[in-house]
């Protein structure tokens, strides 16, 4: 097979390398499945169509930040479940927060995550995410003691289905936060803070007997 | 970093959430509500204090549990409550206590200023509100808080959809999959995770080391009959490793793996395994 | 959905616990993914049917000793050999939650196993760790049945570079990273019971299924 004229066959191949791949590969990666050189604008044509073929079927095509990777869809999750009771863990709150402040405020040292939380975090929250390869140490902050300053990885990206991170969940707006049964009519956000009324205190200041 | 852009169908219902979430389980049933006289039974605090992520948790919990405003907490009432808890906490948890402590202190330092006669001015001559700063600080931890359940709401790979896996045969002779030690560590969370309920399978290592030297003693024991007790004891290894070796033996024999027998008192001890 | 008696869904569900499996499945294996009683013969057909619909693709059904599953066509493995240089494989997690119980827990019987992980433990997982030289019997435990009692062995050691079990890593602490699974929604029948804790904070963190 010298050159590739058969757009068809180029489909077969394409699909056949994803299903088989252990990890998702992006357009430059697909290049490399030919030794002619195929223009990736070719290519990413042909892998939508791949996408339009699976569709209403068990699997499907998604572009993730690495690159396109087959899943399951997460609907028959449950019928695969009874087959294979392994999976891994259900995080914790406290590695579910620590994740969350790492993706949304990257990077940060530990000591952010710790001020945020106000409590300490232990290293085996740290180091479950580690091991599980969704954050990692991308430098070190030029603090005394030159803490690791963590971010998220592409994984994390990937087990999430997010090509970006812009496209975690939109973080809840401070302002909404702020007062829990009236809807507030403007969002004074940094302003907010000095409207802090100060004298209706004086009930619960006082010093009540009990 | 943008936040602008939203995933299709996701909404926050972001201010009801700390209504409806159990804040501790006893007895496996969820307790949604701390109970309003604030007696906690002695039983349930632990229980409770460990389904906090830390003061500031319990503190944002008091307050959305009231339907207060963060915006204008009246100290006193809270400081109050916040105080309950952290004194029926102390003689329980006192590791625990220590990070809730400081944010008792923090509380009470804020009451006191905020009873001052004229209030502190800033740079710009605005009245300086002490709770500023723990305002501040306790939406940052709610948003945080928040973003982590969403978070986990997410399909995740491998725990909510699988990756596909068809096989390439090649040729070559086959590898054997490498397998390092935090794939054990990792391997053992996903049974705790699936643990009916959740049995801490703590392993420490001066129990492991007797694991060793059980599976070293039923070894030894396996290729020969009847053993002299003395025998399973390497005096040139050190106390420790015969008090280890010694502990393994009761152990096996707690488990009715060996048996440990002595004719007449002062005779010879032989061990051997225990098959009728 | 109670009954399955669409046969095109039936082949869907098949199909994909064929494409995500990651080793063969046996007729009897796939029946365990309906709760529904579903016929062999019925199960024969449709995996026929999906062989044939897979027919001049780069991936086929075959039907091996230990059961059916997917596998590229070698005609394709020229291209795939240019992508994927040679990734070591990895155990399945049966494997490793047995391999990490036996090192852990020594001596264990494999119904201590089974207790454990909360699921059974088939025969090709002990063979496989057994095979390797990382695990072996070293004696019996006198109950009815006389199970044996497996330990790991100095070979298991060696590889992972430990000079002694407590170098494993420490397990101390591990119970506050995870939380017990939620039940997920649909599954039915009794060995679920087994496999799958009951959780009262389902409701709060069940898996969105877009």
């Amino acid at each position: 097979m010298s050159t590739i004229t058969d757009l068809n066959y180029l489909k077969i191949v394409l699909e056949t390398a994803l299903l088989t791949a252990t990890e998702p590969l992006s357009v430059s990666q697909l290049k490399k499945l030919f030794t002619e050189d195929i223009k990736a604008s070719l290519l990413n044509d042909i892998l939508e169509d791949i996408q339009a073929d699976w569709r209403g079927r068990g699997v499907e095509l998604v572009k993730l930040a690495s690159g396109w990777r087959f899943r399951a869809r997460a609907e028959f999750t449950p019928y695969l479940s009874r087959l294979n009771p392994e999976k891994p863990p259900r995080y914790s709150r406290a590695v579910m927060e620590t994740l969350a402040i790492i993706a949304y405020k990257q990077p940060v040292t530990r000591g952010d995550i710790e001020s945020i939380r106000g409590v300490s975090v232990s290293t085996s929250v740290m180091q479950t995410l580690l091991e599980r390869g969704w954050i990692e140490v991308i430098g070190h902050k030029d603090v005394p003691g030159r803490p690791g300053l963590y971010a998220t990885t592409r994984k994390f990206l990937d087990d999430l289905g997010f090509v970006s991170l812009r496209d975690l969940p939109p973080l809840a707006d401070l302002g909404t936060l702020v007062i829990p049964d009236a809807q507030p009519q403007e969002i004074g956000s940094d302003d907010a803070e000095d409207t802090l009324p100060l004298d209706d205190e004086a009930d619960n200041l006082e010093p009540q007997a009990e | 970093m943008s936040t602008q852009t939203t995933p299709a169908d996701f909404t926050l219902t972001a201010p009801e959430l700390p209504a409806g979430l159990p804040i501790a389980h006893v007895f496996g049933q969820p307790v949604l509500e701390v109970p309003q006289d604030l007696f906690i039974p002695p039983d349930a605090l632990q229980v409770i204090l460990e389904s906090f992520e830390g003061p500031l948790d319990l503190l944002l919990y008091l307050i959305r549990k009231q339907n207060l405003d963060v915006l204008n907490i009246p100290m006193a009432d809270i400081t109050r409550q916040y105080m309950s808890y952290v004194d029926a906490m102390q003689g329980e948890r006192l590791e625990l206590a220590a990070e809730y402590l400081l944010m008792a202190a923090l509380l009470i330092e804020i009451k006191s200023r905020l009873l001052l006669p004229r209030p502190q001015l800033d740079e710009e001559g605005e009245p300086d509100d002490p709770r500023a700063e723990l305002v501040r600080r306790l939406l940052d931890y709610e948003q945080m808080k928040l973003a982590a359940l969403a978070l986990d709401k997410l399909p995740q790979a491998d725990r909510d959809f699988a990756w596909l896996a068809v096989l390439i045969e090649q040729g070559a002779e086959a590898r054997l999959p490498d397998v390092a030690a935090v794939d054990l560590r990792q391997a053992w969370l996903a049974i705790l995770s699936r643990a009916k309920h959740k049995r801490s399978h703590k392993v420490e290592k001066d129990e492991l080391s007797v694991r060793e030297q059980m599976s070293w003693i039923l070894r030894y024991l396996s290729e020969r009959e009847y053993v002299p007790f003395e025998e399973l004891f390497e005096v040139d290894k050190g106390v420790a490793h015969l008090v280890v070796n010694f502990i393994a033996v009761l152990e096996l024999v707690k488990e009715g793996l060996i048996k440990v027998s002595q004719e007449v008192a002062y005779q010879p001890i032989y061990v051997r395994i225990a098959i009728s």
